[in-house]
């Protein structure tokens, strides 16, 4: 008995230290995002994103629940940027970890596969990063997106070269073949017919391709006005570089993923000159919301002040703190925990935030937002150029021939 | 496509065929000599590419002159490996080894994920993309060097293994374990010397892709794939069918790439196997 | 053999295989070379024959595993010469292997009922039924006690017993041994015979390639002689190993004058019959073999093997196939690691040395079957004897010196040594051991599937270079071949040392004819 | 006696497995049940690159073929249920591989992985484009089926067949004839086995196998992309189970499923960014000192007297397989 107890205390204390987040006064919400593989890097601005709103919100002293403070915490897997890990980790968190939320992975993929985990177990989960309207098209009830969906994406850009040239006559649109971009691309290419100009080449190439010489080759050849690629950043990176190796010289080139992101800059320093790309959220948009950073700069500026090493801020990582703003918001809403009642508050929900305004059509996409262009411009900074009522610079049009530069 | 296209598509080929006879050299040389399909050899690619890179970014070394430190590094690093490892189990089951280089491609492409993180990277310079036209074909420096370079190592292994005594005794080696020992060859160096050389060969792969294509530590699955069809397209034994391997390759992709994206690798592979039932031994090897 | 049952009637002239113009040829040569041969029912055919004379291909023709180029096969009046070969097993044909196929990580049990579930009334039995058949099979071979082992735990006598008993368990008619007795000891030899009687007592017709005559002689009803892939005779066995033919095919021509003499009462030899070989220069010791012990995993070939050889001579090591001849070599030259016993080298223990460390001490091994580079050219072949050495000026005078003693080769110098002929080929080979300037030169099977002419030139080369004072250790199943040019000898038998002295006394010993042909 | 004790242990363990349901919870029961799928997939492998001895790398080809059968006789027009869906997709599976084994079951070791593989990436792709009948990369979903339950004892009953498969297999002629061709072939041929037909049976058994996991997955999972479901990861980790627990034995592919699933999943949750990379370290040293897999420890047959395993013998496993 003697020797035992200190062992049953150790024991005792274990299971406490074990369990923090059960502790009384704490909102546990569990993500799965990809800290390793393909999409590392973006499970990273993810993971980063969901943090810094968790923190600041707790900074503020947490949120109110039914006249009571909680607090909010985080409980991370890593699915290796492969969908069918999404699934299994959903339920790691909901039967293991007995989270009460779930915040969503990176990628429309695992967002596909863990939205019915969260159906069976009428779990509400609010994603970030999966704008693939595949994911919505099934009826989910409990599956919710703060983001624009994937067939705006190019849309501004259409647009915005349309404003600045009547005469622009053909577009060619590639893109991954991959649920997400390839949304994406029909989507462009859909909305550029609807406007009246010619699809000139509309191509899918597999996921991981290495080179698209022999793509760029025949886009040459139609020798479009608009090219538009719908990939993820590595794509974009070789389209632009194998674009200049063969002398692919549109008037407007933009892409879907890649352009926003610092590294894209980084990796093509100059070459990204002129270069558009569409993205959720930037911090020149003039928004005023009501959460801890009513504005874009304020999120900006905050966010820097805890990540010094962040240059400009990857989309992806506001989308991220907007879903948990739309979490806390929908549960003091509801002014319960209980799943079905936040549920139901999330679909009713309609707030303006930093990140824009937060309101879910009847699938759970967030159709109101809208998308922003951006553009990487000679100076070596990226302006906000769509739309115009929130532009910081004009657009640089027409893009000159990659010969024609200095 | 016009005829414009057509040139411009086959350039682009014969580029690429180029940079891919550099990929599969090393991967096939090992599998012709010790019989180990080198499933890390990927992952060799990808090192040869973060040495480059931070060369280019640390120290502004420009990418070409960063190969032969590639290639040094990436050799000592397969010496050990062969040494350490390799040498381990090179007489277990054939799928035993198959799962080991499997486990390495795995340590090796996580150890870097976690210290270089996944950012996509890749090595741009001055005259990156700058090019020349020939009537309508444009012609890319850093891929014309890339296919350079590939030649040139290309014909100083063959060069080597032919006219050199260690390079002899590998390619005894390979044809008769037994009969060489009676030569007086130390096997375990000798196979110690040819996973190295294969390594070093996938380190200036690595150096060279990573001008061409934006990586990140995954890179080099894709790589290893396609190195394993290259040697069966060609068929092993022999450094010239690594080149005929890597052309086919490289022809089927980009023409079936141009009519229909898509479908490209489903059609490669596709004759892959078609050769493979027909010629086992590969277009140009001989049966091994 | 006392308690063998009666054997079983004939009906004259009933042939169970008849085999017409069977040619096999690989590339340009043919192994086999036209052979009319009839089986017939009930009897057992003995076949001999130096290696090299197509023996086993013709097995392989016969059973399908190979197709002849050319010919019919006729097995109980049927045509089978196109069919597959698992379908000839089910016929009623099986075989041994002469280099065994064990199925290596099955139990002797499995291995044996295998043979019972798909040979000829494989179809009759369930897994369970032929594994209880397999038992029985074993019993009458006598690997009862063996059942459970994995083959690879098996010595070499219980392997060839289990291949025995996996074609047994075919319930074949007609079965074809291929050297089941090879790398036995007499007393094994004398229970392998035994069983073979057995075997075709009750009822199998037997086809059996041996090249232990003793055993050969004992059990064979007819006997047929294999020559450079033609039938050179063939009838009744006394008669035939009497033949000068056969004589002259195993031991050399001289051998065979010599034998015709021996049958004339008190003839005389003029002088001169035999080369004598040079007087043996009095060297001190440069290899000693003590007590050596060696084989394969749990196989051991040589039971207990001392031998000498002094500086400057020339030795020969004479004994049948699987004498263990090669696995001395092989050990000697650390190919093998020995299991017992020691090896010194000038002086210098190389019990355990790398194999790299003793071509390093000068001892070189030409390898049986030469073991070529295929790949590589003949220069690369020589270049590659270079390997250790470190004199690289003296290489290139050393290259020209081999390409003077053996022009042909330099006339092929830029030929892949895949193409060459046999003979060109054990000259590249000699000449890649030369490259590494020896100071024991050991050489596997000198003569072994080469034409006279060849042989007597590689023998004027070795003459050559030992003048020139490399010491040579020289394996010869061709008794005349080696003993003519050497100093003194040892017969090698199932890995025993059981004879040595000067070479010519041996040439002169009867027991030396006997210990080949039986008699 | 001991015969006795072993049964009453068997059918402990199996009152154990069946009541897992009531005592675990649904994310350990899932993960249970992923194990089982994927010791059904090693079992498969077991037939053809185990007892056969030809390493079969594209697997997954059958996987997904159930997987997708499965899922489109499901939704769509028909409506199919689970089973008869299931079933569907394993004939489908063993039809395809029997037409492709005719060919490429010619090819030896390496040659042989390659044109799998090839055939496994080619089918992938096509999958990704058919959008007619594939939906392509944006994939199919299944209805949603919630009881974890149903999928856990599913997949146990499966393994179960399987192993009673495996079993009769390697006691019936047909195991012993693809042992045989595995040894050596020319001597399978003399011993009046049909070394091709053999080949092919075996290659068909598998991809049965393959598919019924891959249907399994298909349902658990609701959501069927190409790119998941054709992903050569699965091939890998049939073979490491496989190689893991001891290729060409009865029980090997089961325990190494378990080894290889359990260990997985407990460095996942336990290193949230070295997962992978301690799991390559796990492999290299599993190949390095067990290059033939556990049962050469487990499984040491008693009627040969073989005296137990020691420690030393994995060093002596690593001098065995070394050169020098």
């Amino acid at each position: 008995m003697k020797r035992t107890a200190p062992v049953a205390l150790l024991a005792f204390a274990l299971v406490l230290g074990a369990f923090p987040a059960l502790a009384e006064d704490t909102i546990l919400f569990g993500a799965a995002v990809s800290l390793t593989g393909k999409t590392a890097k973006e499970g990273e601005y993810t993971r980063d994103g969901y943090n810094f709103a968790v923190d600041t919100l707790n900074a503020q002293g947490g949120i109110n629940v039914g006249g009571k403070k909680y607090k909010l915490a985080v409980k991370y897997y890593d699915d290796e940027s492969k969908s069918e890990s999404t699934a299994q980790l959903i339920e790691k968190l909901i039967n293991e970890d007995k989270v009460t939320f779930i915040l969503g992975p990176y990628g429309s993929a695992p967002s596909g596969t863990a939205a019915p985990i969260c159906e069976k177990y009428k779990i509400p989960m609010i994603e970030a990063n999966g704008s693939a309207e595949s994911i919505f098209s099934k009826g989910y009830k409990y599956t919710f997106a703060v983001l624009s969906p994937a067939k705006l994406y190019l849309k501004g850009l259409i647009d915005l070269v349309m404003s600045k040239d009547k005469s622009v006559k053909t577009v060619a649109v590639l893109g991954e073949n991959e649920p997400f971009s390839k949304e994406v691309a029909s989507g462009a290419a859909d909305y550029a017919r609807e406007k009246g100009l010619q699809v000139v080449y509309q191509e899918l190439y597999p996921t991981g391709t290495q080179d698209v010489s022999a793509l760029l080759t025949n886009i040459k050849g139609k020798n479009p006005d608009i090219v538009l690629g719908a990939g993820h950043l590595q794509d974009s990176l070789l389209i632009v570089k194998q674009a200049k190796d063969l002398g692919v010289s549109p008037k407007a080139m933009g892409f879907s993923v890649g352009p926003s992101s610092p590294e894209f800059r980084e990796n093509l320093k100059s070459n990204a000159d002129y270069i558009f790309g569409a993205t959720q959220w930037t911090e020149a948009l003039k928004y005023n919301g009501d959460d801890p950073w009513k504005t874009p700069k304020g999120y900006a500026t905050a966010f820097r002040a805890k990540h010094p090493k962040y240059g400009d801020i990857a989309y992806q990582v506001a989308e991220s703190s907007a879903a948990v703003i739309a979490f806390s918001r929908a549960i003091e809403k509801a002014g319960s925990l209980d799943p079905a009642k936040v549920r139901d508050a999330i679909a009713a929900l309609d707030i303006m935030t930093f990140y824009g305004q937060i309101k879910f059509d009847s699938r759970g996409i967030n159709t109101f937002k809208p998308m922003a262009i951006e553009q990487l411009q000679p100076d070596g900074r990226k302006y906000t150029v769509f739309p115009s009522s929130v532009a910081e610079k004009d657009a640089l049009y027409p893009m000159p021939a990659w010969d024609k530069r200095k | 496509m016009g005829g414009a296209e057509l040139g411009q598509i086959f350039v682009n080929a014969v580029l690429l065929s180029g940079i891919l006879a550099l990929v599969a050299l090393g991967f096939s040389l090992v599998w012709g000599i010790m019989n180990i399909v080198n499933l890390a050899h990927g992952s060799f690619i990808v090192l040869g590419a973060y040495i480059t890179f931070f060369l280019h970014e640390l120290l502004g070394v420009d990418p070409f002159l960063s190969i032969p430190v590639a290639m040094v590094a990436l050799f000592t690093l397969g010496w050990g490996i062969q040494r350490g490892l390799i040498n381990q189990v090179i007489r277990a089951p054939l799928l035993a080894t198959f799962l080991l280089t499997f486990g390495l491609e795995i340590l090796i492409v996580n150890l870097i994920n976690y210290f270089f993180k996944a950012d996509v990277r890749s090595v741009t310079t001055a005259y990156s993309g700058t090019g020349f036209t020939l009537g309508s074909v444009r012609v890319p420096y850093i891929r014309l060097g890339a296919l350079g370079i590939s030649l040139v190592l290309v014909a100083l292994l063959a060069w080597y293994l032919r006219a050199t005594r260690v390079g002899r005794a590998i390619r005894a080696t390979g044809m008769d374990i037994d009969a060489a020992r009676l030569t007086g060859v130390k096997v375990a160096t000798i196979y110690a010397a040819t996973f190295a050389i294969g390594a070093g060969m996938a380190g200036a792969a690595g150096s060279l892709l990573s001008m061409i294509v934006p990586f990140d530590p995954t890179l080099g699955g894709g790589y290893t794939q396609r190195a394993f069809a290259i040697c069966v397209l060609g068929g092993l034994g022999n450094v010239a069918n690594v080149v005929i391997g890597a052309a086919i390759f490289a022809f089927v992709d980009v023409f079936v790439g141009a009519r229909l994206p898509s479908l490209s690798r489903a059609v490669t592979f596709a004759i892959l196997v078609l050769l493979l039932i027909l010629r086992p031994q590969g277009v140009a090897g001989k049966r091994v | 053999m006392s308690a063998l049952p009666s054997p079983v009637p004939r009906i004259p002239g009933d042939s169970i295989l008849e085999a017409r113009g069977i040619t096999k040829k690989f590339g340009g040569l043919a192994a086999v070379d036209g052979i009319d041969l009839t089986i017939r029912r009930g009897e057992i055919l003995g076949v001999i024959g130096p290696n090299g004379a197509g023996k086993t291909t013709f097995v392989n023709c016969m059973t399908g595993l190979e197709k002849p180029t050319a010919g019919t096969i006729v097995f109980n009046g049927q045509d089978i010469t196109k069919t597959p070969s698992y379908r000839i097993g089910r016929l009623g044909m099986a075989r041994t292997f002469q280099v065994v196929k064990p199925l290596r990580q099955l139990t002797v049990r499995e291995n044996v009922a295998t043979g019972a579930m798909f040979g000829a009334r494989g179809s009759e039995r369930s897994a369970a039924q032929a594994r209880h058949e397999a038992d029985e099979v074993l019993e009458r071979v006598g690997l009862a006690d063996m059942r459970g082992r994995t083959a690879t735990e098996l010595t070499i006598l219980d392997l060839k017993r289990l291949e025995l008993a996996k074609a047994l368990a075919m319930d074949p008619q007609l079965l074809f041994l291929d050297e089941v007795m090879a790398g036995l000891n007499q007393s094994e030899i004398e229970k392998a015979m035994e069983l073979i009687l057995r075997v075709n007592r009750s009822g199998v017709t037997l086809f059996v390639i041996e090249h232990v005559m003793k055993a050969i002689m004992g059990i064979s009803d007819r006997l047929t002689v294999l020559h450079y892939g033609r039938k050179i005779a063939e009838g009744n066995p006394k008669d035939i190993v009497e033949s000068p033919a056969v004589i002259e095919a195993y031991l050399g021509e001289r051998f065979a004058r010599r034998a015709e003499a021996a049958g004339e009462e008190n003839a005389l030899i003029e002088p001169g019959t035999f080369l004598k070989a040079p007087p043996a220069p009095a060297g001190d010791t440069l290899l000693e073999v003590k007590n050596l012990v060696s084989g394969y995993g749990e196989v051991q070939i040589l039971r207990d093997v001392s031998l000498e050889v002094k500086d400057k001579e020339i030795v020969a090591l004479i004994g049948a196939n699987g004498a263990g001849k090669t696995t001395l070599l092989w050990t000697i030259s650390q190919l093998l690691k020995p299991m017992g016993g020691s090896v010194h080298f000038a002086g210098r223990d190389i019990t355990a040395a790398r194999s790299d460390e003793v071509v390093g001490a000068g001892v070189v091994h030409v390898p049986q079957g030469r073991r070529l580079f295929a790949g590589l050219t003949v220069r690369e072949n020589l270049m590659q004897g270079v390997y250790l050495r470190r004199d690289t000026e003296r290489i290139e005078q050393d290259l020209e010196r081999i390409f003077s003693l053996l022009p042909l080769l330099k006339e092929r110098a830029g030929q892949l040594a895949g193409r060459l002929s046999g003979g060109e080929q054990q000259m590249c080979a000699i000449g890649r051991g030369l490259m590494s300037r020896p100071r024991l030169l050991l050489i596997d099977e000198l003569s072994l599937g080469l034409a006279p002419l060849v042989v007597d030139s590689l023998l004027d080369l070795i003459t050559e270079i030992n003048r020139e004072g490399t010491t040579v250790l020289l394996v010869e199943q061709d008794v005349q071949v080696a003993l003519e040019h050497a100093h003194r000898g040892y017969v090698l038998e199932t890995g025993r040392i059981v004879q040595t002295g000067p070479a010519e006394e041996l040439l002169d010993d009867p027991r030396i004819r006997q210990a080949y042909l039986g008699l | 006696m001991k015969k006795a004790a072993a049964i009453a242990g068997f059918l402990a363990l199996l009152a154990l497995l069946v009541a897992l349901p009531r005592l675990v919870s649904s994310y350990k029961l899932l993960t249970y049940t992923r194990f089982l799928i994927l010791a059904l997939m090693a079992q498969g492998w077991n037939f053809i690159g185990g007892y056969t001895g030809y390493a079969a790398f594209g697997n997954v080809a059958y996987f997904g073929i159930g997987a997708y059968t499965t899922g489109l006789l499901m939704i769509g027009k028909w409506h199919v249920p689970f089973f008869p869906a299931l079933a569907a997709g394993a004939l489908l599976s063993a039809l395809v591989a029997i037409l492709l084994g005719l060919p490429i079951l010619r090819l030896k070791g390496h040659y042989f992985a390659i044109a799998t593989l090839g055939v496994a990436e080619a089918l992938s792709q096509v999958a990704d484009t058919w959008d007619s009948v594939t939906e392509g990369s944006t994939g199919i979903d299944l209805p949603l089926k919630t009881e974890g339950e149903f999928f856990y004892y599913t997949a146990l009953g499966f393994v179960i067949v399987g192993l009673l498969c495996t079993a009769a297999f390697s006691r019936s002629k047909l195991g012993n004839g693809c042992v045989a061709i595995r040894e050596d072939q020319d001597a399978a041929r003399m011993l009046g086995i049909n070394t091709t037909l053999f080949k092919v049976i075996a290659y068909a058994l598998s991809a049965v196998f393959a598919a019924l996991a891959g249907g399994l997955t298909a349902y658990q999972n609701i959501h069927v992309t190409p790119g998941d479901f054709f992903k050569i990861d699965y091939t890998l980790q049939m073979i490491i189970a496989t190689i893991i627990g001891g290729a060409g034995t009865v029980l090997g592919p089961v325990l190494g499923a378990a080894v290889f699933q359990l260990l997985s999943t407990y460095v996942w949750s336990k290193f949230l960014e070295l997962h992978p990379t301690i799991l390559g370290v796990i492999i290299v040293l599993f190949i390095v000192f067990l290059p033939r897999g556990l049962m050469t420890v487990l499984g040491r047959k008693r009627q040969r007297g073989e005296r137990p395993f020691r420690m030393s013998d994995l060093l002596a496993n690593v001098r065995a397989h070394r050169v020098t």
